[in-house]
Formats: structure tokens, sequence, C-alpha cells
């Protein structure tokens, strides 16, 4: 899964390419686990999106530290070692933190070792760069990751339970949409983003297609 | 992640060094967080246990904690895993009941619960849903239906004259028809859900109550014991 | 009526069809007269075309041979009218092309007597002599496939020949030429199977017939002489019953295997016609000069079966039986199989069974296609058993290959069933042609 | 004769066609469902009406204007969007919020429908997909069920039918459970003679059983739907319930009460007959319907749901690809199939 | 303690409660080999094999850490057996059933970064299942895993025919096929009660 190297780029550019061009959930589509699991809430959605990102910047600035120190032949090795310590980190700080989110998250943290987005990250790019850079990127892609969770969780909190970050948004009367709570309406509210960027993509393409061809 | 074969063996030593270093860090890094969160984490789940109990147990304003030992008697523990027993006390150190975890299938997945039991009353005093992933809107109206919520301030659990087992068992029944004090009122358009509760408690009270009343003392007085 | 209630044997799925034989199949077969010109193409068969063995300007009489067979697979062609060789040049085909073809102009005073040629006495021939007068015949299937006939009477060595199969169906709608050679060439039929028995090596002879033409059915069992090992078997009157494969399950309820010949299951398949032909033409050692053809069809003013001489230009023949002038559609052959005519200019050949001539009238626009609702109806229609639906989807897709080899493309014989029966309008069996025009293509490179 | 000059049209053979198209065995379905639809408004009024009018215009509205603003032509004239419409109706309860019909049209037209490609390539039955997603967003109101034959049913809608967009229906009529959720809930068994003439509570057309096999049998007789499908669900249905009653009476229901009782008749003759999602084989069909009727009787007697056909449905629409794959006709001539 | 009955375990894991479809354990091979029905029988079949494997390691493992009192290491530990038992097996297969290996081809690997797998081990661990419990709970999980999969595949293949929108294609639709799925999965809710 990892991305072909990039030209070397500007600092601005390692950071806002997580955000939109190459965004992990919306254009790459990995780490759809937690993706879906976690996104029936905004609050949760927040919470998984920030310790996604924690883990990924920790591993990455540790990665990008030792590259030149971890033999390339137990390098993968080395690097689920140091996600995996970095997720039991994080585990134990949210319990630490709030027992409810934690309840909330579920097994859902541990499986942020699963995410290939961290590995891929690390493999693709800390490995090749220095801290700085590394740390940029994961900065870029933990926020575009988890604006892309808040994009579905605020999506199906509105519609599922009525509410954003746990404040209600409507009257009393408004009738909850269960379905966006449940799986399906997790799968139905991804699909809806991707088919709305896709459809924006398509129509950029087709403008600019449009310009090129219209003489000045 | 396909590597081009090399033509000489690799150097294995720095494997080693990297390996080990990284695990060494990594060993280091996690029991620094592990010591550091543990008495919050333990904190926490401390204080969401003792406001559960508290709530199923109403004149409760103390808890100590038993575990079953060798399946016969009852003993204090501060930390431990199996089948534990929450014993609450009211101001004056007396019994005032025992708050039991049980669990059991549900409709979309396990229903995890804690009940408390008087044995004063012979009765179920409280009931609160602990976790559940019963369907938002329908099932999880087992935790906010206060009518339904209503049944379990007093389920008749009493035992019959042998001593082990209840006289009724406990059974869940179409909403409004509750006619005995072994009977729990469903809810509508939630019954998978509320006999899952009712199936729950009866199997749990079936063995725990008989058990409770036999070791009774073990309770009361390991309580005072006990106390800090 | 009661004849309907009888179960008759028959194949699985297919298609009925409003047969449409009606106006024709009481019509005896008329003798038409020569047109103004003949044009006799020097390739009305499968195989190598023919080769003249007349000059330009010199006279030939009727029946005599005019262009020889050019190797095995081919056959010579016989000079339909007595008259005069006007030239030897190019003329307007079926398939579009232009095609090498001799133009006879007949000769007014002639007699039309038809020549004579040297007997081929049964008892006195081998099988070998028989398929040899066969092909001085210049018979070809006269079903419309024009495939030359002695070339599969001549088993590949260690196959054997067990039985030899009349195929007097005729399922195309229309069509009513193989009903009246039925019924009025009855002797011509039984002796043409004698002729293939001896040649085939083949123990019995069976005739299949569609149970819409029984009188056809009992006229030929009145006629079967007492030493012939011959049976009449009316089949289900049902689409494409016509087909080899379709009749020898309906009859013999083998099953021709995929990508084989009726040879494969012992049986050798001719048309009733072609029998007819071969019984009519080989005791007096004459050659094909002219065949019986349906004219039929709602823009066709006498619809009949006619008797027509090789040659006669179509537009001659179509102007005989008053066609229409609001015609709008001329197919060679039957609506199902048959091809649609762009011009009218070409000859009648060897080949041709028919026409059917539709006005505007019956051809309002066809309907646009639809996609398709997976209603099932062409998979119960397909006499091959094969999924047109998926193998449509798949050539919408492109996917010529997978309907090769995953979805049995090659076996399917073009019949059409499909097609008709498909609610959403889509040129399957259109469709299907061009996926194995490509699939050969390819795996030819 | 004609001019010498007039040209012929020409197309490929053949040049006969059968007079079928799918606009008419659409409209034969529409003609099939049309008793059952006055039969519906008959027992639950003005409420049937209003929902039946509302799921047919949500569908055939959506398929329109999608089709404009895809600068594609409208393809409601196949009729096939109004068979999915009224059978989507027909599924609804009665007295379900005009505006939560509306959501489910356009969910089941759109989602299920359209974005898959239009006619013939959804996978699954468009009807259906907007009823389970209802169904899962709106559990509360899509269990809430009226009792038939209501006095002022042709006067006055149901309070909860009219609710304001996104808002809680209300209802203040008393509710009816359906036949299969009262054996399951509270162990009553509906009286046989009322569900024969479907005078009980249940979606507004799956009461009917009589006039809905009826409707069956007309499309049967023309060639329009394939009769192994019902005929393998009904019958696996009757005989699995029929071993389980035979088994233990108390626990499990009668065969006749779980054939009539419930959407089982209209699922089974026009939801799973839907042609495009469900196999081409007459053994494909046997097999597809054997699975629904299993499934059925599963969820039913197990489930925690009172009613499994939709599922069974959307399941075995899954599985019919599957089935497709594994039961190839032998194509003439070959020994056996060949494994693609 | 878990007192639920082994056939419970195994409905609820592979239907009521399935990995991919109400879990959303597993989504990128879901959604990444479910194009071929051929691939997607083959991943199917060695999730199963996969899972059945690890879960008998992650309950040894999980004895051991409860032994030396480190539940902290669970995960390293977890993650680190299954990466080196698909190694294992990987290697074995190859060993002795090269054609088997060529079936399975890439997908073993794949399976290291399945958190189905992981998700599992964590899963068995929190309920508490015994040693025959968790044997059925990693057979029902790679069950459904699997039915999921096949049953995915088969749609998406028919729909490869399809004239869909543009925006549709690729991961859109294979996110709305799985949705639909999920609830028809609904149905069998209340089934492993």
């Amino acid at each position: 899964m990892p991305l072909p190297d990039l030209p070397p780029t500007t600092p601005t550019d390692e950071f806002v390419k997580g955000l939109w061009r190459e965004n992990p959930v919306f254009v790459q589509v990995l780490g759809m686990c937690p993706v879906l699991a976690v996104s029936n809430s905004a609050v949760n959605a927040l919470a998984m999106g920030l310790a996604t990102t924690f883990v990924m910047l920790m591993s990455n600035l540790l990665v990008s530290s030792l590259r030149n120190f971890i033999p390339k032949q137990v390098r993968i090795a080395s690097y689920i070692l140091i996600i995996a310590t970095f997720v039991t980190i994080v585990d134990y700080v949210i319990a630490a933190i709030s027992l409810e989110l934690y309840n909330a998250l579920g097994a859902f943290i541990s499986l942020i070792v699963v995410n290939c987005l961290i590995l891929g990250r690390a493999e693709a790019f800390a490995s090749k760069h220095g801290i700085g850079m590394a740390a940029l990127d994961a900065l870029g892609m933990g926020i575009g990751f988890t604006v892309a969770l808040l994009c579905l969780g605020g999506v199906r909190e509105i519609l599922g339970s009525g509410s954003l970050f746990g404040v209600a948004l409507f009257p009393e009367a408004f009738q909850p949409w269960v379905v966006m709570i449940l799986p399906g309406g997790g799968f139905f509210t991804l699909a809806g983003w991707l088919l709305l960027i896709n459809y924006l993509k398509e129509r950029r393409e087709a403008a600019s297609v449009m310009l090129q061809e219209t003489p000045e | 992640m396909t590597e081009t074969t090399q033509p000489a063996r690799p150097p294995v030593w720095p494997m080693y060094r990297s390996l080990v270093g990284i695990g060494v860090l990594c060993a280091v890094l996690i029991v620094l967080v592990f010591d550091g969160t543990r008495p919050i984490i333990a904190r926490n789940r401390a204080e969401a246990l003792e406001r559960a109990v508290f709530t199923v147990l109403p004149d409760a304003t103390r808890r100590v904690t038993f575990a079953l030992v060798d399946e016969r008697r009852f003993e204090p523990v501060t930390n431990g895993s199996g089948s534990l027993l929450h014993a609450g006390f009211d101001a004056d150190d007396r019994l005032v009941g025992v708050a039991v975890e049980a669990g059991g299938m549900g409709y979309a997945d396990t229903i995890s619960l804690l009940y408390g039991y008087s044995p004063a009353a012979e009765t179920i005093v409280g009931m609160q849903v602990l976790t559940s992933k019963e369907t938002p809107g329908l099932g999880d109206k087992i935790q906010t239906d206060e009518d339904f919520l209503a049944n379990f301030a007093a389920l008749d659990v009493k035992l019959d004259e042998t001593g082990t087992t209840l006289r009724h068992r406990i059974e869940t029944v179409k909403q409004g028809t509750k006619s005995e004090p072994w009977q729990i009122d469903g809810i509508t358009g939630a019954t998978i859900s509320s006999e899952a509760i009712g199936d729950i408690l009866a199997a749990s009270s079936a063995y725990w109550v008989p058990l409770i009343r036999r070791r009774l003392e073990d309770l009361e007085t390991g309580g005072i014991d006990a106390a800090p | 009526m009661l004849s309907l209630l009888r179960r008759y044997p028959s194949f699985t799925h297919g298609v009925h069809l409003p047969d449409a034989k009606d106006d024709t199949c009481q019509e005896a077969i008329r003798q038409f007269p020569f047109a103004p010109v003949l044009v006799v193409p020097l390739s009305q068969h499968a195989g190598k075309p023919s080769v003249p063995t007349v000059r330009e300007g010199e006279e030939v009489s009727r029946g005599q041979c005019i262009a020889a067979a050019d190797g095995f697979v081919s056959v010579p062609q016989h000079a339909p009218v007595t008259g005069t060789v006007r030239r030897i040049g190019l003329a307007p085909s079926i398939a579009g092309a232009m095609t090498p073809a001799i133009y006879l102009e007949p000769y007014p005073g002639s007699s039309q007597e038809v020549a004579e040629g040297e007997p081929c006495n049964i008892d006195q021939s081998t099988p070998d002599d028989i398929v040899a007068a066969i092909q001085a015949a210049g018979i070809v299937g006269l079903g419309g496939a024009a495939f030359p006939t002695h070339v599969k009477l001549r088993p590949p060595d260690g196959k054997v020949m067990e039985v030899l199969m009349i195929n007097g169906v005729e399922c195309e709608p229309y069509l009513t030429t193989d009903h009246r050679v039925m019924l009025e060439q009855t002797d011509d039929v039984h002796t043409g199977i004698r002729y293939l028995l001896k040649a085939t090596g083949a123990t019995r002879a069976i005739i299949g017939i569609e149970a819409n033409k029984l009188d056809a059915v009992d006229a030929l069992r009145a006629a079967i002489p007492a030493d012939l090992p011959v049976s009449v078997e009316p089949v289900a009157v049902k689409y494409p019953q016509g087909a080899e494969k379709m009749l020898i399950t309906a009859l013999l309820d083998r099953e021709v295997p995929s990508s084989g010949l009726p040879l494969d299951v012992g049986v050798v398949v001719v048309n009733v016609a072609t029998t007819a032909e071969i019984g009519r033409l080989l005791p007096h050692g004459r050659g094909i000069q002219e065949r019986v053809v349906t004219i039929s069809g709602p823009a066709v003013g006498r619809k009949g079966n006619y008797r027509i001489p090789i040659g006669t230009p179509l537009r001659f023949a179509l102007e005989q039986v008053d066609l229409s002038p609001d015609v709008s559609r001329v197919f060679l052959g039957g609506p199902m199989m048959g091809q649609a005519l762009s011009s009218l200019d070409i000859p009648i050949t060897k080949g041709t069974s028919g026409f059917v001539a539709f006005t505007s009238a019956e051809t309002r626009a066809s309907p646009s296609e639809q996609p398709c609702i997976r209603c099932a109806y062409c998979v119960d229609a397909c006499p091959i058993h094969l999924n047109p639906s998926q193998l449509g989807l798949l050539a919408m897709n492109a996917e010529y290959d997978r309907m090769a080899d995953e979805f049995n493309l090659m076996d399917c014989f073009e019949c059409g069933s499909c097609a008709y029966v498909c609610p959403s309008h889509i040129p399957l069996v259109q469709r299907f042609r061009v996926a194995k025009a490509i699939v050969r293509k390819r795996r030819a490179a | 004769m004609p001019e010498p000059g007039k040209t012929l049209d020409i197309d490929t053979s053949p040049h006969l066609k059968s007079g079928a198209s799918v606009d008419i065995i659409m409209r034969n379905v529409v003609v099939a469902l049309l008793p059952i639809s006055v039969f519906a408004i008959y027992l639950f009024g003005l409420a049937a009406l209003v929902t039946l009018i509302a799921a047919t215009l949500s569908c055939v509205l959506t398929e329109h204007l999608l089709c404009r603003a895809n600068d594609k032509p409208s393809t409601v004239g196949d009729w096939s969007v109004v068979v999915t419409g009224v059978i989507y109706g027909l599924t609804l309860p009665p007295g379900l919020p005009v505006w939560m019909v509306i959501v489910g049209g356009v969910t089941g037209v759109g989602l299920g429908k359209f974005l898959f490609g239009g006619l013939g390539y959804n996978a699954f039955n468009p009807a259906l997909i907007g009823r389970a997603f209802l169904q899962a967003a709106f559990p509360v109101a899509m269990t809430s069920w009226y009792a038939p034959l209501a006095a002022d049913r042709f006067v006055t809608l149901p309070s909860s039918t009219l609710t304001l967009p996104f808002a809680t229906p209300v209802y203040d009529v008393l509710t009816g459970p359906t036949p299969l959720a009262a054996l399951k809930f509270d162990g009553d068994v509906t009286a046989t003679g009322d569900l024969l003439l479907g005078l009980t509570s249940g979606s507004t057309g799956e009461t009917g059983a009589v006039l809905i096999l009826a409707g069956g049998l007309y499309l049967i007789a023309r060639n329009m739907m394939n009769w192994r499908i019902p005929a393998a669900i009904l019958l696996t249905v009757f005989v699995l319930s029929w071993i389980f009653h035979r088994i233990d009476p108390g626990s499990y229901p009668d065969p006749v009460f779980m054939l009539f009782a419930g959407g089982l008749m209209l699922g089974a003759v026009f939801m799973a007959t839907d042609m495009v999602a469900s196999p081409m084989t007459g053994l494909g069909c046997a097999l597809y319907g054997l699975l629904i009727g299993a499934l059925v009787v599963v969820i039913r007697l197990w489930g925690g749901m009172p009613e499994g056909v939709m599922y069974a449905i959307l399941l075995a629409n899954a599985f019919s690809p599957h089935i497709d794959n594994l039961i190839r006709p032998r194509v003439y001539g070959t020994q056996r199939r060949e494994s693609p | 303690m878990n007192g639920e009955s082994l056939w419970s375990i195994f409905v609820n894991a592979a239907l009521v409660n399935n990995f991919v479809l109400a879990y959303f354990l597993g989504i990128c091979p879901f959604l990444g080999v479910s194009a071929k029905l051929e691939t997607a029988v083959r991943m199917g079949g060695a999730v199963m094999f996969v899972m059945l494997v690890s879960s008998v390691c992650a309950y040894g493992i999980n004895l051991v850490l409860l032994a030396i009192g480190a539940p902290f290491l669970k995960l390293i530990s977890f993650i680190v057996v299954i990466a080196s038992t698909v190694q294992l097996v990987e290697m074995f297969i190859k060993k002795t059933s090269p054609t088997l290996f060529r079936a399975l081809g890439i997908f073993l690997p794949l399976i290291t970064t399945n958190c189905a797998i992981l998700g599992l081990a964590l899963f068995q661990t929190n309920k508490g299942y015994d040693f025959g419990q968790a044997i059925v709970y990693a057979l029902g999980a790679g069950a459904g895993f699997a039915l999921a999969l096949i049953l995915m595949a088969g749609v998406r293949e028919k729909l490869e025919l399809a004239s869909m929108p543009n925006a549709v294609q690729g991961t859109a639709v294979a996110l709305l096929v799985a949705g639909i799925l999920s609830l028809a999965f609904m149905g069998f809710a209340g089934l492993g009660a």
C-alpha cells in the first residue's frame, strides 16, 4: 500500500497534502475499519482521529530518527513493534482520561495497530525523510484522517441522534434515523462522501477539459 | 515489500542490535505509561463501579468487593477477577444488599448489567445496564424506560423451603400484564431486549441468591473486618 | 384437431412461431417462365467456384454442363436453358460482392428439352459411383446452406453412418417448398433415399416432418416401397426443429457433440428436397437446372411455389408474382435465419428456398433497445441451452474471449430464437455473430 | 412492383419479433397488483391510499429526476419503476408518515436502482432496499400497525400519516399487532379464517393472500413470472414449518398460519420474483426459492424479529449471482459444464 | 467465565455480529479482494485458516500473560505472534502443499494487516472464552468473513457488466453493496440468543 515517492517538496506541501490531495480516507481509502466503526458520533470520531494522529506522529518521529539505525531486513518488524507500543500507550491514556470514552471506542483503540495508514506512512515516508518532515507528514495525514472521521461522525450523529458532540440540534420531536448509527449507515455515509467527492472531481475535470478546449 | 535477493548474507549483528534496542525502548515506554496511568485507571474504574453499586443499592454508602472462594465461601478482595460480588453497607455498617454483575445475549450483542439484592427483603432492589448494543430508540429502552426500570425496585427472589432454589423463577410478561411480584412488565416494541434482561436476571439470581443466603455472615462480618 | 393434442418427439427449449404457411402450402408447384437473360453464378455452393467449360457466344442446350467442379469440395453447373452464352463476367451476388457468372440468353424457338446424360444405375453402381454421380449432378443442400451433398456422404475412416436422416421439417415460417416437394414427388424422395442408403452404407432412413404437415407424412408413408428400410416420423412443431442437431435429438435422442458433426453420432442428414432432386436427376444422368422456390409474404400478390430455372433474376421473378410497390423488405430464405436483401438484382441460385416480402406496414420502426431485465425468456428459448442474456451483457462489454471460453459462444448456430423472444429488443444473435467472427479471427491469429 | 431505384430496408436476422416487451410485462404486473391495492384501501382506508400514492409517486419522480439530472432520457416509460413503487407501498405499514414513505422511496430507487446503473442492473430488489432502509432507520414507526376495518377509515387520516417532516409520529388510534408479532411476543394465534380473508393488521398489501395468489396466477398464465420461485418458497415454508409443528406444536405455529401470516405471500409472489435480482434457470429459481423459504422459517421461528421475508429475499438476491454461476444448464452436446 | 453455548457463539460470530458487516473488521481486504469471486473464495479460506491458528495462539499467550502478570504486553505480543504465525503458516504450506501455496498466493501476507484477525484475538480475550469457545468463535468469525466476502464478490462480478454512473464505480459501489448486505444481515438479529 505504500505510495510512490514524490519529488522533494516544501514543508507546507508535506503538511497540506494529507488534508485534501492525498486524504487518507477519501482519496487513499485507507484505515477503513476505525473510520466506519467509531464514526457513529462526533466525539468518538474526534477521539479516534486524535489517537490515530498521536500514534502516527510518535511512530513517524521514532522511525525517522532511527531510520539509519534499523537494517532494512527487520524494518517492518521494528515498525510494528514501535506502533504497537504507542497504541498500548494511547490505550492506557484514554482509559485514564475517560472511562466512558474508553468503553465507547472499545477494541478499536487496540486495532489502530493494524491501521495500514500508519504502517504505510512509516514505511513510505518516515523511513526516508528527516524528523521535521516526518512530523509534518504525520500531522497532515492525521489531521486529514481526523477531519474525514469528523465528516462521517458529524453526519451520522446529526441524522442518527439529532445532535452534534452530544448537543441536541433539533426540537424534541425530531425523529432520529437509527440506521445512521448502525453499521449499514456507516457504509452508506462513507459511500455518500466518496460519491460526492468523485462527482466534484469529475465536474472539475470536465471543466478543465472545457477550458482547454475553449479557444481564448 | 519485496526484497531483491542479496548476493552476500546481510550482517546479523545490526539486526539483533536494532530489534533488541527498539524492544528495550518500547518496554521502557510502556512500563512507564502503564505504571503512571494504573492508579488513575483503577480510581476511574472504582468510581464507576461505586456509582453503579450505589444506584442498584439505593441505601448503601460504602462498598466492599468479595470473591467466591472454592465455590463455597466469600472473602473480601481489593483487586481480582472471576466471580465478584459487591456488598453495600449503610452508614451504620449494616449490610443493606449485594450488587451482582450478570450478562447474557441480548437482541444484538451481549448485555451486561448489575443488580442489587437485598437479603433482608429477599428482593432485587435495583438494576442497571452496564453495556448493551441494543437498537437505539427501540431495544435501548431497557436503559431509559422508567416504567421498565421501576420493575426492579422490588422483584421477588424468595427461596423455597430447601433453601437451594428460588420459589418462583423471574419471568418477563407482556407490558401491562404483571400480576405477581416475581414478574417483569415487558416493553412493547422491545420485547426481545426486555425478555433478555429477565432471562439474565433469572439465571444469575437462581445461582447467586441461594449462595448469598447460605453464606450471609461471610459478607456481614467480612465487610466490617475489611472496612478501612 | 386430435393431432394437436398428440405429443410429438422434439428437443428441449425452442420457440413457437406463427408459421404463416397457409397462404402457400396448398399451392401446387408451378413451372416458371424463362427470363430474357439468366445469370448462373459459378459459386452457388460452399467450396471452390466451378470453372466454365463454355466460351462466350457458344450455344448450350438445357441441362448441359457449362462449368466443371474444381476439386472435391465443388460442384459443376448445368445450363438452365437452351440458348447462347452472352457473356462470362461479374454479376451481383447475395453477399453484396460481384462474383463471376455465366450470362445465358434463351433461344426462343427451342423446345427446351432437357439433355439426358449417362444414367446412374443403382444396381450396378458402387457407393463411390453414386457419390461421383451426385457431384456430377451439381447437387448441393437445397435447404439453404448449399453445401455440396456428396462431400458429407463420404465418411472419414473409422466413422460409420448408421442412420440416414431426411430433413423434411421446414420450420421457417412462410416456406412450403419442402412441403410441396414431399407431396408431389414422393417417388423421387424414395428413389433418392435408395441412392443415399447405398452411397452411405446406412442401414435405415428416417424422414422427419413437422406435425403441421401431416398430409406429407401420409403421402410419403403410403408410397414407401416394400423393400426400402425407411420410416416417416412426425416431430413437434417448434422452431428450430429443422436444425440438424435438433432433429437428431428429436428422432434418435442423441446429441451431436459440441463442435462436432452428425457423423459423430452415426447420422447423416440430407434435406428432403435435395433427396428428391437426387431421385429425380440421377436415373437420367441430369444436373440441377431449376429448383422449387416459395415466394410469399404480405407484399406478394400471387404467393405460391414455383419451379424456377437457376439464374432467373430475382427482379424478373418478383414481377411475375405481382410484388407490391409498397415492399420494404425482402428476405432470402425465411424470416428467422434468412437474409434481408438490399437489392433485387441478384439471380436465384441452388440454395434459394424462398423469398418473403414484407410491406412497410409489417415493418414499422423496430422498438428501441432496452436494458436486459434477466427475464430468462432467451434462456428458455435457446435450443442448445446457452445463456444468451449473459452472452449479450458480455458482448456489450466486448468480453468476446470470455463469451467463448466460459459461455460456449461458439456452439451458437444463430437460429435467432433469443432475439425473437427478447422483450428488451436486444439484437442478441446479431451481436453473437459479430462476437463469433472476432473470436474466430483471434483464434486464427 | 417497386420502382427500380427503390431501396429496401436491411437488417440481420431474425426478422420476426415475438411482440413481448418490457413495458408490457411491467404493465401486466401493475394490473396484477391493482386488486391487492384496492383491497388494501378497503381494509385500511385513506391511510393505505395515501401510503400507496406517496410511495408510487416518490419512486417514479426519483427515477425521472435522476435521469434528467444525468442528461439521460427518462426511463419512467418502461413502467418498471411504477411496479417498484406500488410494491414498495404495499410493504409499508398503513399510516406510516408520508415523509418517511418518501425517504424510503428515494432511497430505494436512488440507491437501490439508479446508482447501480438502472433497470436490469439492480442486484437487489429496489422496493425492498427502500423498506429495509426504513426498517433500520425508523424501527418504531415501521412496526406500528393499525387494526383493519376501522369505522372512520374512509373519512379521517390517522394522525401519524401527516406527521411533519423529520418529526416523530404520534399514534392516537389503538394499534393492533400483526399476526406474527402477536404470536412471537404474546403467544396469541390469529384465527385462520381472518388470515385467509386478510382481515388482520399488517403492511398495506400483505394481508390479502387470496388476491395476491390470484395476481400471481395471472402473471404465471401470461408467462410473465417464473412460477418456480413462489412455488419453491411456499412449499419450503410449508414443509419446514409442518415438520417443526409436528415436533412441538406448542412452540411452533402450524404451517397454514406460517403461509398466510405476514408478508410471505406478497414477498414470494411479487418480490422474490423480481426478474433482475433472481436467478435465470429453472433449477436455479427452485434453489433460490428454497433458500428464501428456509431463511423465512429460521428468522420467524428463532430470530429476534417476528417477520423475515424482506431479509430473506435480500439475502437470496445476494446469493443469486452464485446460483447462476453454479447452476448452468448443460450446453447441448457437451458432457458436463467445464468449470469457469 | 462465559456461559454462552457453542452454537450461540458460532451463529453470533458468523451472522448476527458478522465481523465485516457489523463490526467493520477486515474492511480493507473486504473491499480490496472482493472484485473477483475466485480470489474472494481463496481469501476467505485463508482468513478462516489463519483465524483458527491465531485464535489458538492468542489463547495460549493470554494464559501466559495472566500467569506472569503483564497485561500491558497483550497487544504487542498478539500482533507479533499473529505476524509470525502468518509467516510460519506460509512457510509450512509452501513446504507441504505447493498447490495450496500458489492458490493462497499473496493473500497470506496480506492477512497480517487484517484487523479481523487481531480483533478476533482481542475479543475472545475480552469475552473470556475458554479454549473450546475460542475455537468455535474463530470458526464462526472466519465463516462469517468468508460468507460476506463471497456474497460481495458475486454481486460485484454481476455489477461489473453494469453501466453505472462514473462516480459510483470502484470503492463507492462496494461500500453501497456492503451497506445493503449489512441491512440484510440485520435479519439475523436475535438468532444467537
